[in-house]
Formats: structure tokens, sequence, C-alpha cells
């Protein structure tokens, strides 16, 4: 094109330009400017499923309690690395660009020692710990000191065919042996059926369904601030666990690339006996058009013959940024959204598993969510992933070797063997 | 007359350029290279000046070995095909008279959806039980989950993706060559397979190794396509360099061990560049 | 024989490059209750319920303005930045140039996971957090190598005698480059212009690390926002990447149709 | 118009010299050639004069103004490119109007400007066209009516006719003549065809190894070359050079330099100055014929004569074959003598 016609083409894109950035402008201006003094609080956190408005409820209601004070949401994609992310570069930077911060159930460590977080235990004194379930309480205290307060918690779950169980006339499985030969029973007599799915990708999702294993089985990965993860009693968890796949064949060898979705959409098309996941599910098998409305238990995890019900712990903490200006006000935040009654709305509202115990026995909570029962036992059982600082290096130590077990491509001896000699090298690194 | 020898003179022309260049990556790779050298975790006191410690200990990583092996047979396969596809997809289109600019853009399409939403739809096709590829081929290979085939799954996602980059180029490439070398070849007599090596390619070789070297960078810099599609996994049989620093980075909080892994990619990428540059050489001459 | 083969080698990667995202845009337009479930291939009905969620649940328009605006202001700063550049190492006497050329390559060989948090901390310090003008100076930055380097091939394939000529008809080097070099080398300049918004227009790393609100926010963290902490709104995401994806190959089309074939024919004879 | 002044213009390429020192003035209107084998400079030169390039030492005057330190666009300097480096994304009518539109000329001068050119150039009905829509003598019009149409102060040619074909070359010679006449502009013609430099210039010189051999009219240099590379170079078919004690063999030769007898010498005699009959006459040397190239005016003959090349002209009619003996008569008075080595010119004063 001759120039005045490319210069006519240029001159249109920057004017057009221009009218986008003057609209973006004023769109950001009529966010709303605070009213000019108020301590503005800023509230960054993963995105919760379904509808922000009860969120924002809530904290419009505390805006409500403290004059002067104004709660800005800044979301975060929910995926767990991501946050990790993120919070490393900003926190690391000393960012006071928030105050109040969600923060993984195995972070509170690694978060305290780094010196990120603020000291929450005024907030959490002692004598209000026993209004949370124990592991989560354990999770966000490190040396004696609490730097995050419990917000929601997560747990692993057995869901089974109800349906299919009752018609072949089957238990429900108490040890995970009863669960493999019921799962190769009923997978000889329905065609099409996978007996056990759960999740094998090498990801923290892993780690919690192997520990799940471990800890049914008695073992311990660290005890006492030493390594205790290459006993004989976990070889023959976890070789179990590989045997779900090469021996029992139940477990099909897709496992090694599913993640709670896959495995969630093989159960809930029907074509599974058993999955192990988290409680997100129940509300999605509970829909009427899913395919298995109807058809689903929900249970605590097996455990061996002779060993302890476990389920490893999930869930969200909410904790004060170290380098917050306003960390009162934030801590007041912090103490409101933990509070029975907040934490009440958020589980009619999202289906949110409160850290708290009482909502658990709210005769009207456990009306609209009668699932909330089963919970209570498992969350009372549920542990938390080793507590350390060093949790997140010790963590992908774990799912590489532990993938190497599901895959097959190494012994859980040899697996073992090589985790606990890297375990002990970040340890003797880091003290 | 006004000596307009300023005017001309190249500084003017290059500063722009180089202040922005400058300005926002000298602190940043200082800062990287600075940080190789120290001790720098989060998790364990101020940083501290520690020399090569770091690279010693990259050395004797055999993680880091592993990520090496994956990353170089990664690139390898997947700029080559690269380059040969795009090639060929480049050439047809150039001919392709009718709704040309309709090829364009169908071409342009995987190269124009986001990375972290065409890995998680390739992660999707590939899933062995509800995946679509499986389901259309009606057989149950685990394609990401199996050490063999997952880093094969990657490139062939990355070919998918990237090829549109190396035609776009290409095609670019070849508008530029006036037609009347094409018929002053065509009066010669000369085939289509002569005019390919004696014309077409001695004309686009300096855009052919544009292409090369920054599919090259690209390739030993794969991350979030990898990571979202396979994390790494299966034990470890697709981390690449990037996805180990990664972890170092933002999970293991390890700043000094990750900058190390950052400028062992650096190093890479350098050499296949030097390579390029001499066989460029060889060439041509 | 050889039209026939070139036709079928087209239609082949047609479909090689449609296929997949043809897989994605049926996922966007599958029901909630089929999405994943294999069976039917093509869904027994059709919904447009996911596209309609992602404008609900999300400001996505407000998302989609922000990465137009990041990805049109990258692409006209990093042209108007690369072009004379690559013009001046291309045509002007450069001493050490492929030291430049070398060295404006190296910087790109760097991993972003470890340019991202020195980033960080310099752009925070010049109070640029959360702001539009962060994303456009870092993709700018980090887009000029390849821009420089492609064009500087381009402006060095114009025959010589050309800028020889706009000079002694009475330009000055830039009168030469705006008038004729600059115009002569639009395929060069439609591909780099096209990678590097697609580049802006896709970048997720230094978006998630420098955006905190919807001020700033572009499409890849937007659409990272979808999933919940496990549940994976798959039909919205495949609605949210048809969406994104469909303008930037539309624009690709209208500019590839302007560039005229062999642009440089008749300048120079033999 | 100007004149042209060179002092001690040098240009080196590394430590190379391409050009060296040259002072020379060419007058104001004058159509000037410089004519040379390729390599010799005579480019490089030119792009000296148009400000392409930097000379490494020396001056270039236009009149009194100073201007080998200006840029191309100051000096008002016009130039036809051997590839007429057309600008393709022009129509012909945009190109003839560049150097105007670049000078910010108004819209009306420029339109009657470029028809004016136009009209004497033959272009009115290709306007709208584009460069790669035009023959080769068309282009090279269009080249011309670029340079033309600014009435600059010096106008230079780099070989511009050198890619057309032979008719066309001649039709576009006479144009170039004519338009000379016509505008009177100081016209610097570079070429490596001595036919054309002669057929055009007024005043040419001859450039080898970056050195002017010889500067003066088309006629003068033919005539009386200053050494044996210009004679060599000037005229067609080329001259005849006897080496060694051949020369004193020639009849009546002997008498015409006493004063060298002894040094080594080369004789030129041009072939149209050399008769060559069927029978032998009184001082004609025998030789045997090796080529006969008919040119329908002339038989040219060429001999081999104690194993060095000699050509002559035959009347058309004369029967010769190939391997017989023709006899070959040397013209005592058109003969010119050189040193061997320096292949300097030595005259008989």
């Amino acid at each position: 094109m001759s120039p005045p016609r490319l210069a006519r083409c240029v001159s249109g894109c920057a004017r057009a330009l221009l009218l986008a950035w003057v609209a973006a402008l004023l769109a950001a201006c009529n966010a709303g400017p605070p009213a000019p003094g108020a301590t503005v609080i800023v509230f960054k956190h993963g995105k919760l499923f379904g509808d922000p408005a009860p969120l924002r409820a809530l904290l419009d209601e505390f805006e409500r309690h403290h004059p002067g004070t104004v709660v800005r949401e800044e979301t975060l994609p929910a995926a767990s690395d991501e946050q990790h992310q993120f919070y490393a570069i900003n926190l690391q930077a000393k960012s006071p660009a928030f105050d109040v911060l969600a923060v993984d159930v195995i972070w509170v460590a690694e978060f305290a020692h780094a010196g990120w977080l603020r000291e929450l235990t005024p907030q959490l004194p002692p004598h209000e710990r026993a209004a949370f379930f124990p592991g989560p309480i354990e999770a966000v205290t490190y040396r004696g000191r609490v730097y995050a307060v419990p917000w929601f918690v997560d747990a692993g779950l057995l869901y089974y065919r109800r349906d299919l169980l009752e018609k072949h006339g089957f238990a429900v499985p108490r040890t995970w042996e009863e669960l493999a030969r019921t799962a190769q029973a009923v997978m000889a007599r329905e065609p099409g059926i996978v007996g056990f799915v759960w999740q094998g990708k090498q990801y923290e999702g892993l780690v919690c369904n192997a520990l799940e294993y471990v800890w049914s089985n008695g073992g311990e990965v660290m005890s006492g601030g030493r390594i205790a993860l290459d006993s004989p009693r976990n070889r023959q968890a976890l070789a179990f666990m590989a045997d779900l796949v090469h021996r029992y064949g139940v477990t099909p060898a897709s496992v090694t690339t599913a993640t709670e979705e896959p495995s969630r959409h093989v159960f809930g098309q029907g074509r599974a006996l058993f999955l192990r996941n988290w409680p997100y599910a129940w509300r999605l098998f509970q829909d009427p058009r899913s395919q298995v409305h109807g058809k689903v238990g929900v249970t605590m995890l097996p455990r061996f013959e002779g060993g302890v019900p476990a389920a490893t712990l999930g869930g969200w903490q909410l904790a004060v940024n170290r380098s917050s200006r306003h960390p009162e006000a934030a801590a007041e935040l912090v103490r409101y959204l933990t509070s029975a009654p907040a934490q009440r709305q958020l589980a009619l509202a999202y289906g949110f598993q409160p850290a708290r115990i009482a909502p658990y026995r709210d005769p009207e909570l456990l009306a609209a969510q009668p699932f909330l029962a089963t919970l209570e036992r498992v969350f009372a059982e549920a542990r938390p992933r080793p507590v350390t600082p060093y949790y997140v290096r010790v963590s992908q130590v774990l799912q590489s070797e532990f993938s190497a077990i599901v895959a097959g491509l190494k012994t859980p001896g040899a697996a073992l063997a090589a985790a606990e000699r890297k375990l002990r090298e970040i340890l003797a690194d880091e003290t | 007359m006004k000596l307009e020898r300023e005017l001309d003179r190249p500084l003017w022309y290059l500063l722009p350029g180089g202040v922005l260049l400058a300005a926002v990556t000298l602190f940043p790779l200082a800062h990287v290279l600075w940080a190789s050298l120290e001790r720098r975790s989060v998790l364990h006191g101020p940083p501290r000046f520690v020399g090569l410690e770091n690279y010693l200990r990259l050395a004797a990583d055999e993680r880091f070995w592993n990520a090496l092996g994956n990353t170089v047979y990664f690139a390898a396969v997947s700029v080559a095909l690269e380059l040969l596809l795009g090639l060929a997809i480049a050439l047809m289109l150039a001919r392709a008279w009718r709704g040309r600019a309709l090829f364009y853009g169908v071409i342009l399409l995987p190269w124009a959806v986001p990375t972290a939403v065409s890995a998680r739809m390739w992660e999707w096709m590939y899933d062995a039980e509800i995946g679509v590829l499986n389901y259309l081929a009606g057989a149950h290979v685990n394609w990401l989950g199996s050490p063999a085939w997952a880093l094969n799954a990657a490139i062939a996602m990355d070919v998918w993706k990237s090829t549109p980059f190396v035609v776009l180029l290409l095609l670019a490439g070849l508008q530029g060559i006036p037609q009347d070398v094409y018929r002053a070849a065509a009066v010669d007599g000369a085939s289509g397979w002569s005019v390919l090596a004696r014309i077409t390619l001695p004309l686009l070789a300096p855009v052919i190794m544009v292409a090369l070297v920054f599919r090259t960078i690209d390739a030993f810099r794969v991350f979030d396509a990898i990571y979202v599609l396979t994390g790494g996994g299966p034990a470890d049989s697709t981390e690449t360099l990037s996805i180990y620093a990664y972890k170092a980075l933002f999970q293991g909080l390890e700043f000094g061990y990750g900058s190390a892994l950052a400028v062992s990619v650096f190093a890479c990428v350098g050499l296949a560049a030097l390579l390029y540059a001499r066989l460029m050489r060889e060439a041509l001459r | 024989m050889r039209p026939v083969l070139r036709a079928a080698g087209l239609a082949l990667v047609i479909t090689w490059c449609l296929a997949p995202f043809l897989w994605q845009v049926i996922t966007s337009v599958r029901p909630a209750a089929e999405l994943m479930s294999l069976p039917p291939l093509i869904p027994t009905r059709l919904t447009a319920e996911h596209y309609a969620a992602i404008f609900a649940g999300h400001p996505f328009l407000r998302i989609i303005a922000n990465s137009a605006l990041v990805a049109a202001c990258t692409t006209l700063l990093a042209l108007a930045v690369g072009a004379p550049a690559a013009f001046a190492l291309a045509l002007l006497r450069v001493r050490g140039r492929a030291v430049i050329l070398a060295g404006v390559l190296a910087i790109s060989m760097f991993p972003p996971i470890a340019t991202v948090s020195p980033l960080f901390l310099a752009l925070s310090a010049l109070g640029l957090h959360d702001t539009l003008a962060a994303l456009v100076i870092t993709y700018t930055t980090f887009s000029l190598p390849l821009a420089v380097w492609l064009l500087t091939n381009f402006f060095a394939a114009l025959p010589r005698e050309l800028y020889a000529a706009a000079r002694v008809d009475g330009c000055t080097a830039f009168g030469a480059f705006a008038r004729v070099a600059l115009p002569l080398a639009a395929p060069g300049l439609l591909a780099a212009g096209l990678l590097t918004f697609i580049f802006a227009w896709n970048e997720f790393l230094f978006a998630l690390t420098f955006t905190a609100t919807e001020a700033a926010r572009t499409i890849p963290v937007g659409i990272a926002l979808f999933p919940g902490l496990h549940e994976v709104p798959y039909g919205e995401i495949a609605a949210a990447a048809v969406t994104v994806t469909l303008p930037v190959v539309a624009l690709a089309c209208v500019f590839q149709r302007r560039i005229v074939e062999g642009l440089t024919a008749g300048a120079v004879k033999g | 118009m100007a004149r042209i002044r060179f002092a001690g213009l040098e240009k080196r390429f590394g430590t190379q010299p391409v050009l060296a020192p040259l002072d020379l003035v060419i007058e104001e209107g004058e159509f000037f050639t410089f004519v040379g084998p390729s390599g010799c400079g005579k480019s490089t030169l030119l792009h000296l004069i148009a400000g392409i390039e930097a000379p490494d030492a020396g001056a270039i005057y236009f009149d009194d103004d100073r201007v080998e330190g200006l840029a191309p666009g100051a000096r008002d300097v016009a130039m036809v490119f051997q590839s007429y480096a057309l600008y393709p994304h022009l129509t012909v009518r945009e190109n003839i109007a560049f150097p105007l539109r670049v000078r910010g000329a108004a819209r009306a001068e420029i339109g009657r400007e470029v028809g004016r050119v136009a009209e004497a150039l033959g272009l009115a009905a290709l306007l709208d066209r584009r460069p790669r829509e035009l023959s080769g003598g068309q282009r090279q019009r269009v080249a011309l009516g670029r340079a033309l149409v600014r009435r600059p102060r010096v106008f230079l040619m780099d070989e511009p006719l050198s890619n057309l074909d032979a008719r066309l070359r001649l039709e576009m010679r006479e144009e170039l003549k004519r338009l000379h006449e016509l505008y009177r502009i100081t016209t610097v013609y570079v070429t490596h065809d001595q036919e054309e430099a002669m057929a055009l210039s007024q005043r040419m010189a001859v450039l080898a190894a970056g050195r002017v051999q010889q500067c003066g009219a088309p006629q003068q240099v033919y005539a009386d070359p200053a050494n044996l590379l210009v004679a060599q170079f000037i005229g067609s078919p080329p001259i005849n050079i006897i080496r060694g004690d051949a020369v004193r063999d020639l009849p009546g030769v002997a008498a015409l330099l006493p004063a060298h007898a002894n040094e080594p010498l080369a004789l030129g005699v041009r072939p149209a100055d050399v008769r060559v009959h069927f029978e032998e006459r009184p001082g004609t040397i025998p030789a045997e014929v090796t080529l006969l190239e008919p040119t329908g005016s002339d038989l040219w003959v060429v001999g081999r004569w104690r194993g060095q090349r000699l050509n002559g002209r035959a009347a058309p009619g004369v029967r010769l074959e190939r391997g017989a003996t023709a006899h070959f008569s040397i013209p005592s008075d058109r003969v010119y003598f050189f040193a061997a080595d320096s292949g300097a010119r030595l005259r008989s004063d």
C-alpha cells in the first residue's frame, strides 16, 4: 500500500487506540475511589467456585461494623502452583499491595519461617483452638506460634457406587484389601466398569493420595523432625498402591495422568466403582442431570489391617501479610471471616466445609447439607502433610518417587530409599 | 545547504530500542546472573555469595542431567519437524491463489490460541479414558501417562502449536521474492526441485535462520506447554530445564539455584545459536 | 497430477490445524451434562450457556479490552522502535553490527521465569504495579529481539540502489526509511506485528505477576480464574478460548490481504 | 548548471586504493564520460559525486560550492542507475513526481512538471502503471524522467543503457544526446562500452585501476593514445599489438625510431588501417589466415604472423579461406610505438 494509505491506516489505528485507552481509564476511575482517609484492606484469595456475591455481602457486613474501613477483594487463579508463585514473588519483595491472604495448608510453616506472615496468636488464643479441627490447627502452628487461622477444610474421601455394591451384595469396604477384592469381583461381573480411580499424575495430589496409604498403615514421613519414610510398613503400603494398577488391575494405567477432574468425570459417567476425591465432587454427583445421581455413597477412606483411619488434610487458612500497612484491621478481618456465623454463611453459599466443628452440629446447616455429618468424622481424623518450612521441596521429591512407583518404573523399596536419601540432603542442607 | 550528516548517523535509529532494552532487561539479567552466584534461598537467611557452588551442585545433580536430556531431545525433534512442515506449508500457501487470506487465518489458528489453554485442551484430548484421540482411534494408549509416550506427545502438541510461527515467517520471506525471479527460472527450464534448491532456499536462507534461532530459543524455554500437560511427570520423564527452574524458583524458593538453572538454559541456547551461525556461514559459502 | 497433490496437501494441513480447534468449539457448545463424556462425538443439542457464563460470572469484556489495548500498544511500540533499529542495522553502516544483533538475541535467551522476579521488583519500585503500562513496557522489550532480527532481514533484502536513489532524490536517511524502505518491507512488518500482537495477547507469566485487579488483568489470567480449587469448567474455558482466538485470526486475514505479492518486483532489473 | 572540479579526490577500500588522487575539471553544460573496464573505480567516482559514498581525501566543487561533505539530497544532483532503481510500490507518475514531492513542491507544479517530462519521453500513456508492468526500455525512460523532472545542477548516469537490447540502445543514445542539447545540464556519464562513450561525449576520460589514463575529446583519444592501455581499450575492433624482435622485421619500421633502437618495443596499428590482399605486393607481410569476419561493409581477416595475431581489412569481394596465406600491408605512417615494459607512448618527434 502506498505511503499515504499506510499513513492513513496507522493514524486510524492510533485514533482508535486513544479512544480505547481513554475508555479504559474512565472505567478504572468509576470503580469508585475509596473515601479519602479510609483504611483500605486488600483481601487476596484464590477464586471460590460460584457466585462472588455472598462473599462480597459478608465483606460489606464487615465494613458496616468497622466504619472507615474498606475491604477490596483481589482474586487469584485457584491453582495452588500459580498462587504460590504469585506470593513467592510478592512477599519476597515485601510488597504491601495486599493485607489478608488465603494460604494453602502446606505453606503456613514455609511462609512463617520466611518471615512473610504476621503472628496471629492473639486472634487464635489456645483456649479457642479446640473449636477447630485438630488437623488444621497443627498445620497453622509453627514453633508454638499461630501464623494463620483455618478458614475452610478439605480431606480425601471414598466415593462408591451404592447401587452396584447392593446389586452384587458387597458391603462398603473398611480395609484396602477388602476394597481390592470387591473391586475385582464387581469388575468381573460388570463389563466396562473400572474398579478404583484416584489421582496418580505427578503433582501435589499424588502425595495426598499416597500418604493416605502410608498413614492408614500406621506409617509416617517424618516424626519428631526426623525422616521415617523408608520403613517396611511404608513399603508394604505403597506396594499395595502399585498393585492396584499392576497386580489387581482394578486401577487403569492411565492413573498416571489423572487429577481430580478426569477421575471425577470417569466416576461421574458411571464407569467406575470406587473413587478417591475431595468433598467438592459430592455436590456435583448430587446434580439431577448427573448420570450417577442417587447412586453414589461417600465414606471414610479404608485402612490397612491393624492400621488407622487417615485422610490427607487440605483447605485454606487466612493470614496477614507481614508488610501490611494495616495489620490490626487485617487481623480483625481474619477473625471476622473465620468466626462461626461467617463460616455458616459461606458453607450455605459455596458448599464450603468450615474449619470450625460447631457448624457441623448446626441443625439448619445439616438439613441443607446432610453430607456434613459424614465429613465431621473424616475431618476429625484428617492429618496435615509434614508441617515443615521445606515442605514444598520435600513434596517435589515425594511426587517424583511416588510417580515412579505408580508408573511401575521403580519398586517401592528403591523409590523410598532414593526419597529418604534426598530428604536427608534437603533437611541437612536447610538446618 | 545544511550539512545533513548527523541525521543519517545510525545512532538515532538504534537509540530508542537500545534504551528500552537496556532499561528493562539489564537489571533483571544482572540480577539473575548475580543470584546464580549466591546462596539465595528465602528459607534460610539473607543471601550469601558462594561463587560457583550452585553450578557445581548443578553438575552433580542427576535431576539436572535428566532435565537437560529431555530439553535437548524436545528442542531437537520439535524444531526439526516445525521447520520441515513449516517450509512445506509456506511453499504450498505461497502458490495457492484463491482464498489465500483464509488459509493464512486457518494456519495461524494454533499459534493464536493462548498456550495454557491449548495445553489444557490437548490434555483432555490425550486423556486415556475420556480423551477424544483414543475414542476416535479406538485405542487405549496412555499418551501422557507412560514415560515412553509422554515427551513425544508434548512434542506433537508443540509442533501443532508452533509450526504456524515458522509458516508465518517463511511466507513473509516468500512474499518478498519478486515473481520475475521465478519467471527467469522457468525460462531456463528449471524443474521444481532445482528451483527450490537453487533459488527459493538461498533467497529464503536469512528468514529460515531467524525462524530456526527463535524456535530453538522457545523450544529450550518451553515451560507452560509441558507443565500443564504432564507437570513434568511421570517420574520426571518430561521435566525440562525450565520446569525444574520453575520448581526451584517458585516452589522451592531457591532463587540462587533456580537462577543457575536459568543460566544453564541461556548457555544451551547460546551454544545452539553459535552452531547455527557456523552452519549458516558454511552453507552460504 | 500436481494440482491434485497440492489440493490434497492443503486439505491435510487444514484439517491438521483446524481439528483440535474444532474440537474446542464443539466442547464450547456442548451442554454441561454431556461435557467430557464421549459416546456422542457431536453433542445431542447445542447450547450457548458457556458463552453466556463467561460474560456473566467474570468481567470478560473488560479483560478483552485490556488485552486488546496492551497487545495493540505493544505492537505499535515494538514496530515503532524496532523498524528504525532494523533499518539502521540493514542499510546504514553500523560498526559492530553483528555484536549488536547477537546482544539483542542474547536477551531473549533467558527464560522469563528467571527474569520475572527482578522485573517485578523494578516495576513496583517505579509504582507501575497493577497497570497496563507495566505490561506494555515488558512485552515490547521482550518482543523486540524477534522484530529487529526479522525486519533487519527484510530491509537487507531490499535492493541497495533503491536506498541510494531515494537519498539522491532528496530524502534524508529517515525520509528514505519512511517513504521507500518501510512500505517495501510490508510483509516483514505484518509478520513481526502479528507475532508481537499474539505474544502480548497470550502471555501469562508476567500478566499474573504484575496485575492484581480487573484494571490491568489480561485474557490468559482471566481464563486462569475460571476453575475453582478443584472443579474445572471445561465448557467455559473452551468458550473463552474460541472467543479470544477468532478476533486475532480475523485480524491476520484482513492484514494479509493487503500485502501485495512480490512487492519488490520491477524495482531492479537483472 | 554547474562546473565540476575534483581536487585530489581519493577513495580507498580499507588499505586498497580504489581511486587514485584525481584532479580534473568538467566544464559547465559539458557531456563528460568516464570509460574503463569493470572494477576500474568509475562507479565509485559517480557515487562520490552523488554523495552516496564519502571520499577518503580531497574535495569536489560544484562551481564554487564545496559539496563532498553534503548529503546526496543537498547537492541538487540527479542520477540514473544502471538498474534504474524505480520505486516498485509507486506508479510511474509517483516515481517521476517523487523528487519534487520530497522537496515539498506544490501539487499544481508537480502535475505540470510531470506532464512536461512524460510528454518529452513519450510516457504519457504509462503514468498509472507500476514498474513491474513496464518493459526494459520504458523503465529506463521513467528513470530518466525522474532525473529530468527536477532540472538538477548535475546529471549522473551509471551505465543506463547496458541492460537494453542493441537496437533500443542506439535509439536511447540519440535520445540522450537530444535531451542534453535541449537542457544543457552538466552530465557525468559512466560506461564500460567505449563505442558508446565516443558516440555520446564531448570529452572523455579513460580510467584503469583507479587512475585516469588519458582525458580529451573522443577523436583525439582515439587518434593519439597516451599509452598502450588506452590504445587497447579505445577503438573496435581492438588495435593490433606486435611485440618482441618481430617489430623490427616489419618493413619500413626500423627507420622510424632511431632514438629507441635497442629498447624492447611494442607496435600498435589499427585494424582499419591494415589492408589485406590475396596476392603478394611490395612491403606486405605474408600471414596464414586463421579467421574471417564479414561485416557487410568490410571483410575482417585475422592472420598469424611470427606467432602473433594480426587483424586487417580486405575488400568484401576478396576470395580467402582459412589456412590460406594472405598478404597484410601495414602503413608505416599510421603505427604507434609503446615501451614494451611501461606501455608508455613513444613519439618520433
